[in-house]
Parts: structure tokens; C-alpha cells; sequence
């Protein structure tokens, strides 16, 4: 590439691409508050997800082999083995 | 007799040229710094001995048919071993700082500035005749500006592989060097007001909005740049499963077992490219000298990022998390909180500055896209 | 000027085809399922994810070169992630309930009748013009009764695999609907006495024989039907493993970090397969249909074989848990005991339930075998 | 391939194949069976195995290096669970 | 009709040669020996399965297509799998004991003795006719009484690769038999006042020599014998990940999910080459046969070099740690213990016996390097 | 290869091969004795390591998601350290 040619690509590819980034971020900025701002909405009427997701039972890697030891992790947290009821009650309704 | 003769010459003491001994000693001096000075060395402990492995006379195993470069075809030229780091990031990146306060992704695009600057930088050293750099190899040396280990290997082994040795000792040395490197820097173009300027507390982020982002940054990406999609894409995949807490045990995995045995290959086979001939060039000492300018170009344009949008904002950003948009996470977020708190000891910026940071590996990966597109698209 | 042009012909939004527009939002479909319905999460994450990958405009991370095409490459038409897998499985196996009452095998093997009819069904469909499958696909297709994801994609990816991305799909989404599927089924099926049927207490199963079982199954196939080799080899060899005792550590690193590190990037791989080209067609919907059919007799025919030993022996099997036999591993086996509880709240199944549900998984793997030694063989 | 053909190769795989499953499966009642009354047989003389195994030590993986941490973990454990109390203190503080 | 006819012609029954009969009881002895005798089952478990899968007739498992065919020639034929493995023994390996008493480095040596002999013995039973090996095959099989089997699996896979399941078996059960033979012969050449010899204690051994350590053998090595870099070049690498302490997550990876993971499917690679009409020789007899020979010949001399350094030395060295010199870490050592205290209640020589233990490890891929470089290079 | 051919190489390689690994595991003596002096009159002067080591902040696998289970272990190893003796009186009996 002859050198002048070289340079005017470089000079290009730079405020192209330094302009794209600035674009795609920005967007990025609105799409993520608009984003937030339905979920807040949504969330105000339809309450949060629980803090630690529900885990589910897997047909594919069988979890009465990993429940022991997430029993064990389990029984390490005092607190909530003060709230098995309270916990039951929600999955049986979530089930 | 004879097998005496035949095993000197076969011996590394007889092969050796100037350059292998020059290179083992330059891996002995990566592993330096990194055992001893800490340099990243989950990186650069790989790195360095695979520069001592493939630079021993007559072994060849950075040759065809050697161990080294098995790992470099099967992880590297093919693409999987970044892209699977870049998952595994996803997997420990936590999105909620920036989600609070979105207006950090400004921070983390201006700090992809020097990216551009250094790319510009080395087309005009080709230009003026010092360097013979492409188009595609400037472009693959301004990522290191990134100051993304994986993204700056990825591009490279698009771009440049030649140069991939170089400009991942480079990246990986200035991101252990944040802590040298941006402080003056920040320190320059700040005033001592500026340092103590106190953020507004971050709104608690839900876990809804933390499963939804990775899923409108991919669609963002699929959208308007699809040559970032490999990078963006794994790494969202990877905070997806972090996210959604259904699949914790794969993505236990995947930021345990999975990162750190590709981590080891990975390393072992950018030391694979850090053969003589390749490395010890004046284009090196050049990569080396780009990379500091682009970093210390990132830092001050993130800074100043900070400053302008102080002038049109009444939410006031502290500066200092400015720098932390180069990403080098966590470090460079650190550092914004030690400068932070040198000014005034009850200003903890670590969590705001953590914004910035993560938008900082979106930014440069965004940057890597552009630079794929253009070049080889 | 041409630059922003270039980008945006390159763009996704300029390149989209509808059929990629709908791929992705079936892809978020899987994903939403799989997080918010817990569909069978540890599969439809990756595979739904895989699946928007897959389909971006552009991008070609599922054509050659791309990084989905290459996991696909290496994993699955190689046929090592699922035979991975179902070593991994055989490690979680507990085979003691099927050994304490082995008849339970006749209950596995009822429930694969689906498979044949369903194979019956599409090669009906196909003579009269419906669809256009050949005797392969519609084996791949029977298959999906057999509820088993990994047989399932070992198959398709040997007979059909044009269809892997639906049968996959399908394989895992009837799995995870196991809850609702079969619940009727047994109901209309069984007599209220029939689902109180208390089942004797089982015997304890000494570990020799659990260490002998999969000796005894592996020479059973090596000596009768090779072709299941493969597959149910694995599956010893897992099963072994774990019995044995004496290589604990090799068993907990399969269980573990394997089989996850093996199920992410064979999720992706599979969702490699869902381009709008291959999926978007009806025979999809067909596949669709056909694989349900393939489910509900295989429940339908578990539970009437349990029927019909009751008739011819005095030691009275609870029909509920014959529909366990189509395997869906313990999901079936937990919807038997969820059953027997609602009639009788002291009627205990799981245990028994699991002697068929593991069955079921060796008499799947014997089905795919028959398949392909009648085909390809 | 015909219609007809097609139709007639897949009766003849259903059949051929549901009668192999069945004949597959019986047998490894058979077999089983027989292997279960073997072994108790057997073991009603030599004794059943020790229920985990034993586990030997290798000269491939060195145990030297596996063995402590394993002791230490069980050392651990039992240590621990004396002192759980203070270990939340410790942590509730320092989190 | 028809069909079942090619069932049956497509059986293993039907197919069965008596060699594979024979094989598969082999494999199922050595799983038997695996584990009910201990027989070094991480590796005899994974081989012996490897070995019945290979041979079930008409399956193909270990034919072009087959999968322990592909985990072979991923695995074994690109050498990865065994230098991984010696990457994980490193991260294993602590070389304090050797560095506080280097003279034991000596021992180490003197164990290599059988290697070379029993390389003799198989060129001089070629040369008067009773086998047919070459000078490679006669260099892999000397390798057995190096007692690793990695090495041996290495050095086999580059200078006779049909050799290989032999190789590997005797390698592994000689391994495991070290409690069997090394005793007789260290009694035979030990007077009852030699094996009361107590040891000085050893001095401690700081952090940085152990560090260093790793990086002045792989110097060593680089200089002298560039053919054994790969073999110990991993195996310092892992060394030193374990000493820098600032690796750890990936020392720890290394050593347990990484070497597990490659530990299985070297196994069943392994298995793979125990097909009838390799294994099934009277070649393999004499494997068999020398690898004893090359045990007892490598004990013997490490106990005799043990008695030469007491010649000249005032400072004492007990015998029995001389047969630790074969390797076969650590049982080697634990037998040199309990042979001391089985003279003496209190002297305690495992930590003693550890030094030319470790030492062996580096002698015989010393003499492994020696072999392809006499050979192949 | 004719036999007295093989023969002669045989005997080649083993003397040239055994004479080598003395050699080298000589030199090697030499240097580790050597470097062992280095070390201890360096460390006389400039102190040990830290047992530990010292792990540094990565920006590559960000620490602040491992930094809860190191602080555990931490914590554990404050507890136990209390403990040292007791540990090892069990462990000398156990092994
Ligand atoms: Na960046
Ligand atoms: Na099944
Ligand atoms: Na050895």
C-alpha cells in the first residue's frame, strides 16, 4: 500500500471507528435505561425474582446424585433453615 | 565416538544462536516479573515458559509437530481459546454498577480513544518510513490500548499473527502496570476538587434487569456490528448463565476448572510465537512503545470524558473512575479508589468506578469488532 | 462515506433475513422457558443461546470457519460430547433400585415402544406425502420417545443430521414437559385401586453386584448388538467408575467439571444446528408433533406393561411407575412417586420408580442401536 | 426409495426392532438375576465388600500430596462445626 | 427374516475371533486386578475398559472412525495426553527432599541401569532370533523400567507405537507390583547393620530454591538434551506452578480436574491398542518378561549405588532408599520405609527415600530424551 | 538391520545412554548444590519468602468474585491455627 493511501486509511478507520463506538454506546445507554425502567414498572406490580433463582430438578444430569452436597451447603446456613417452612409453602406454590 | 559428536551437535549448547538465548532470557525475565513483582502472572507465568520452551535449540516445540504449537493451532488459530475466556469473564463480570448508573458506558467508550490514536500512531511511523506496518497490524496494535488480554490476542490472530507474541507480552505487561502507569496521569488532569467530588449512592440494581442486559447487548451487537458477535457473544453468554442462577453448576465450571485450564494452554501457546525471529525486531521495541502511548492515551481520554460531562451534567462524576475505562478489571478500578482515597480517606469510588470498568471490556471488544470489519470484512 | 455504507451492508439489521429474525426469537423463547420455566435449564440455556448465536446475520458463527461450527465439528459429528455425556451419566447412575427388582427392565423396555411407532408414524407420513422423510429420519425422529437427549443427538448426528437442531430441541423440551405429558396419561389409564398398590420393600443390593452389573451389561452388548457399543460402553464405563471405589477422583472430575465443562459447549454445538434454513420448515413442526406421539406411548405402553405382569404375577407392581420407563432421569420417576402420593399419602414410589427409569435409559440405548445397525450398518 | 418399500422397511424395523428390545431386556433379567443369586450366594461365605471401597494409593497421582488435604478437610469439618458460632461472628464482621 | 439374519451376522457372537475372546478376559483381568487387588487403578481401570471395548467384535471402537480410535489420535499419537499428565505429576512433585540431600540425585541415576540393560537384553534376543524387535522397539521397552508410566507411554508412542498397549500395561502393572518385587532384591543385597543405618535429618529447604530449582533443570536440560525438553519441560512447568505460589488457581486445576480429565482418556487410548492382533504375541511375552528384568535390574542398582556412595562418603546413606531411584512415586518410597522399619521400629526413611524418588522421575525421561535422540533424531 | 549390526548399537546405546544420564544428573548435582548456596547467603542477608507466597490482584480473572471464598478460607485457617497442636496429634495418630 503506497504510504499517502495508508495514512488516509488509518486517519478513516480512526474517527470511523472511534465514532462507531461512541454511537453503539450510546445507544447502549438507551436501551439499558429504557430497559430499567420497564423492569422497575414491571417489578413494582409483579414483585422481584427471589435472590437466588429456583434451580430446578434436571432430567438431564439427575440431581438426586448432587443433592447431598447442596444439602450439606445448605445445612451450613443457619438462617434459612429457620425458614424451610416458609420456603416449602413458596415452592408448592411456584411448582 | 561418533554418538559423542552426534549428541554436541544435537545439544542446545551447540544449536543455540544469539536470539534463542537472548529470548530464553526474556522469559526468564517475564517469569521474574511475574513471580516476583506480581506482573499478572496467571498470564505471564504461561507466557514466559512457553517463551523458554519454544526458543530451546533443536526441541522444535514451537515448530510443526510440537507440543507448543499444537496448543497455538488448536486454541488460537482456530478462534476457541479467547472466545472461552471471554465466556469465562462474562461468567465473573457483575454488571449491576454499571446498570446503576449507565451513563459510565460513556466512560468506558472514551477510553477506547486511545486505541484509535495509537492505530493512527503506528500508520504514521509506516507512513514516515521508522516502521512496515499494515493497515491490519497497526489495527491489531492499537487494541492494546484495550487493555484486554483476550480481545488483543483475538484481534491478533485475525490481523497479525506475526506480531502476536509482541502484542500479548505488551497488553499483559501494561495491564500489570496500571498501577504505574495511570496514577501520574490522572493525577495531571484533575484538580484536587475534582478528586473529592462524592458520588451519589448506586440504586440497587434487580436481578431482573442483571438477566435481561446480556441479552439486549447481544440483540445490540447482532444488530449493528456482527463481526463483534464471536467476542460480545461468549461473553454474554457467559454472564447470562452467571445471571440466571439455573445452570450454576456449569457456570461454577466455567469461571473455575474451564478458564483456568484454558488459561494454562493459552499461555503456553502465546509463548509458543515468541520465537527470535519474530520477537527480538525493532517492530517489538516499536509494539512496546505504541502500547504505552495507547494506554496512557485511554486513561487521559477517560478522564477527560469525566470532566466534559461534568460540564453538562448536574449529577457530578468523580474523574479519578474515569481512568478505569480502559478496563485492565479490577485494577484499573482500584486504582481509581487508592487516588480517591489519598484525597479525601471517605471517598470509596471502588464500586462506581467498577461502572466504567466493565464498560471498558464492552468498549474495546466494540473497538475490535469495528477494527475486523474494516480490515478483513 | 463508503465506510458507513460498508458497515452498515455488514450490519445485521441490513442483513437480516426474516427467517434469522424468527430463529432468534425462538432462540429467546428457549431461553425464556429454560430461566423462567425451568425447562430443562442445563440444556436450553446453551442450546437457546447457541441459537440466536447461530442465526446472526453475518456473523457465520455456525458456518465454517465459525466458532459454533467448529465445536459442532469436534464434538458432535466426531460423536465424542455425547458419548461423553452418557459417561457422565453412568457416573450419577445408582443401578441398586433395578437390581433389587430386576423385572423392572421389562417396564424400561415397554416404554420404547413408542420409539417404533413413532418411527412407524413418520415413515406413514412420508409414503403418503405428507413429509419427506427417509427411513433414517424417521428413526432420529422415533428416537426423541426414548427421552434421552444424549441417545438422541448420538443418533441424529449419525442417521439425520440435517434434523439435530429439532430433534434436540424437541428431545429436551418433551423432557422437561414430563410433568405435564404423562400425568394424564396414567391417570386415564390406571384404576384407583391400581395406583394404591403398596410395592414391597426393596432388598439391599450388595456392592459386588452394583461393581458386576455394568461388567455383566457391556458383554451382554458386546456379545448381541455391537452397534450399541458406543453408547452403552460409556455408560459402563461411568457407571464402573463410580462403583468401584477405587478411582474416586477420576468419577467426581466426570461428574463435575466434565461432564458441565461437555454439556455447555455440546448445548451450543447443538444450537449450532438451528439455522432458519434447516428449522424453519415444517417438517420441523412435524418432528414437532410426531415426538410427542413418541412420548405419550411410551408412557401410555410403560404403564400397560406394568398392567400385564400384574396379571401374570402375584408380586403386584403400581402401574404408575411403568410410565418412569421412557427414563427422562429422575423427572419420570419423581412424577410416579408425585402420583402415588396424591392417591395414598403413604405410598412411597420414587425408589421403585427408579428401577425403570434407569432401564429406560438402557433400553433407548439398545433402540438407537438397532436403528443404526439396521441403517448405516 | 417407494412409498410401498419405505412403509414395508419400517414395519419390518418396528417389529424386528421392539422384539429385539424385548429380547435384549429379558435376557439381562436373566443374566442379572442369576448374578445377584451368585453373589449373595457368595458372599453369604466371603463377606460383602467394605462399603467405600478402599481406595489405594497410587504410584501414578501421588497420595502424599491428595491425602492431606482430604485429612485436613475432615479435620476441618469437625473442627469447624464446634465453632460456628464464631466463625459467623468472624464473617458477618468482615463481609 | 432376513434382518435377523443380519442381526445375527452383524452380532458379536457371530463375529467373535477367539483373540478378541481373549482380550476382553484380559481386560476384564486387569480390572479385576484394578480393583480388587489395587493394581494402580486410576490407570488399570480406564485401560482395562479400554481394552474390552477395544475388541468387541464389529463395533469398531478403536478403528479409523471409532472413538477411542479419535482419543488416541488426539490424545496419545499428537503426544499431549502424557506430557499433560507430566505436567500434573510437577504440580504434584515437591523437590525439597532432593534439594536438601542432591547427592541423592546419584541414586536416581544408578536406577536407570536397568533400562539400558534390559534394552540390551531385547537387542540380544532380536540378535539371536527369538523376537523380532528393532532397535526403537528395544528402546521402549527398556523405558519400562524407568517406573513412569507417562514416560513410557511417551517414548512408545514416538518409536513404537504397535508396541504401545504392552508398553503401557507392563508399565503400569510392574508399577503396581513395586510392593512385590522390590523387597526380595533389597533384602538379597542389604546386610541387617546396612538397613539400620539412620540418615541425618534433612535441613530445610527455603521457598526460593525450590523455586529456582525447576527453572535450573529445564536450563539443564535446554543445553544438554533438547529431546527431553518436552517430557521435563512440562514437568518443571507444573513444578514451578505448584512452588510460585501465585498461580495457585491454576496449580490447583492442574492437578486435579485437568490431570483426572486426561488420566480417563488416556486410559481408554491406552485400551485402544490392546487389539488381539497387536497384543495377543508372543511379543508381548516378551514385553512382559524384559519389563521385570528392567524392575529388578533398576532396584538392584540403586541399592548397589547406595552402598558404592557409602564407600566413599562418611556421611551415611541407608540402601533401602536406593531402590526408591526407580520411581514409581510414591511407593517406592513407602516400601524403603517399611523394609527401615521393619529393622529398626524408629527409623523413619520416607522422607529420605523421596529424594532419589523424585530423582528417578528425572532420570528416566533423561534416558527417554537419550533414546529419541539416539533413535529418531 | 543385521544382527552384529544391532548388537553393536545396542551396546552403543547403553553405554553411551547410561554414561550420559551420569552425566548429566552429575552437572545437575553440581548446580542445585551450587545454587543452594547462592540462595541461603542471599537469604541470610535478604530474608525468606513469605510461606505463603504472595498472590497478586489479577486483571485477568477479576479477584473480587474470588475474593469471599479466599477471606472464608482465611478465616479458616485463623481458626485453626488455634488449633495446631490438637490437629497435629490426631493426624500422627491417623496416618
Ligand atoms: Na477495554
Ligand atoms: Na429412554
Ligand atoms: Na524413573
Amino acid at each position: 500500500m503506497e504510504s499517502s493511501s495508508l495514512m488516509s486509511e488509518g486517519i478513516s478507520l480512526m474517527l470511523f471507528g472511534m465514532g462507531f463506538v461512541f454511537v453503539f454506546l450510546t445507544l447502549l445507554v438507551i436501551v439499558t435505561s429504557l430497559m430499567s425502567k420497564i423492569i422497575i414498572k414491571y417489578e413494582k406490580s409483579a414483585g422481584v425474582l427471589p435472590e437466588d433463582g429456583v434451580p430446578s430438578p434436571s432430567t438431564f444430569i439427575p440431581h438426586h446424585e448432587t443433592n447431598a452436597p447442596l444439602q450439606a451447603e445448605a445445612d451450613d446456613k443457619t438462617l434459612i433453615s429457620v425458614l424451610t417452612a416458609a420456603v416449602h409453602k413458596y415452592r408448592s406454590r411456584h411448582k | 565416538m561418533d554418538q559423542i559428536i552426534r549428541l554436541w551437535h544435537n545439544s542446545g549448547l551447540y544449536q543455540m544462536e544469539p536470539g534463542q538465548a537472548v529470548m530464553i532470557a526474556i522469559g526468564m525475565l517475564l517469569l521474574y516479573l511475574a513471580i516476583n513483582k506480581n506482573f499478572e502472572p496467571l498470564l505471564l507465568v504461561p507466557i514466559g515458559f512457553g517463551g523458554v520452551l519454544a526458543n530451546i535449540p533443536g526441541a522444535g516445540l514451537a515448530e510443526h509437530g510440537g507440543i507448543l504449537h499444537l496448543f497455538y493451532t488448536v486454541g488460537i488459530e482456530s478462534g476457541a481459546f479467547p472466545l472461552i475466556i471471554f465466556m469465562g469473564v462474562g461468567a465473573m463480570t457483575d454488571f449491576g454498577p454499571l446498570l446503576s448508573n449507565p451513563r459510565t458506558l460513556f466512560l468506558g467508550a472514551a477510553a477506547q480513544f486511545g486505541i484509535f490514536v495509537t492505530l493512527m500512531g503506528a500508520v504514521a511511523l509506516s507512513a514516515f518510513g521508522v516502521f512496515d506496518f499494515s493497515l491490519a497490524d497497526a489495527a491489531a496494535i492499537g487494541i492494546i490500548g484495550g487493555a484486554d488480554g483476550p480481545t488483543s490476542i483475538y484481534v491478533a490472530s485475525k490481523l497479525a499473527p506475526d506480531l502476536l507474541g509482541a502484542i500479548a507480552v505488551a497488553s499483559y505487561s501494561y495491564m500489570a502496570l496500571v498501577p504505574l502507569i495511570q496514577p501520574p496521569i490522572m493525577r495531571a488532569l484533575t484538580t484536587e476538587s475534582e478528586r473529592k467530588i462524592k458520588m451519589v449512592q448506586q440504586r440497587h440494581v434487580s436481578h431482573r434487569e442483571k438477566i435481561v442486559f446480556p441479552l439486549l447487548l447481544l440483540l445490540l451487537v447482532a444488530f449493528l456490528l456482527p463481526d463483534a458477535a464471536p467476542l460480545l457473544g461468549m461473553f454474554c453468554f457467559g454472564n447470562l448463565m452467571k445471571e440466571c442462577a439455573v445452570v450454576d453448576r456449569l457456570r461454577n465450571t466455567t469461571h473455575n476448572s474451564l478458564i483456568n485450564t484454558v488459561t494454562i494452554f493459552l499461555g503456553l501457546a502465546v509463548g509458543s510465537k515468541l520465537s527470535a525471529d519474530k520477537f527480538l525486531d525493532l517492530t517489538t521495541l516499536g509494539i512496546l512503545l505504541l502500547g504505552m502511548i495507547a494506554f496512557s492515551i485511554g486513561t487521559a481520554s477517560g478522564v477527560i470524558m469525566a470532566k466534559v460531562m461534568n460540564k453538562i451534567s448536574t449529577n457530578k462524576i468523580n474523574p479519578l473512575i474515569g481512568s478505569a475505562g480502559v478496563s485492565a478489571v479490577p485494577m484499573a478500578a482500584r486504582v481509581s479508589n487508592k487516588l480517591g482515597l489519598e484525597t479525601d480517606p471517605h471517598n470509596f469510588l471502588l464500586m462506581h468506578a467498577m461502572g466504567p470498568n466493565v464498560a471498558g471490556v464492552i468498549g474495546s471488544a466494540i473497538a475490535a469488532g469495528i477494527m475486523i470489519n474494516y480490515i478483513a470484512g
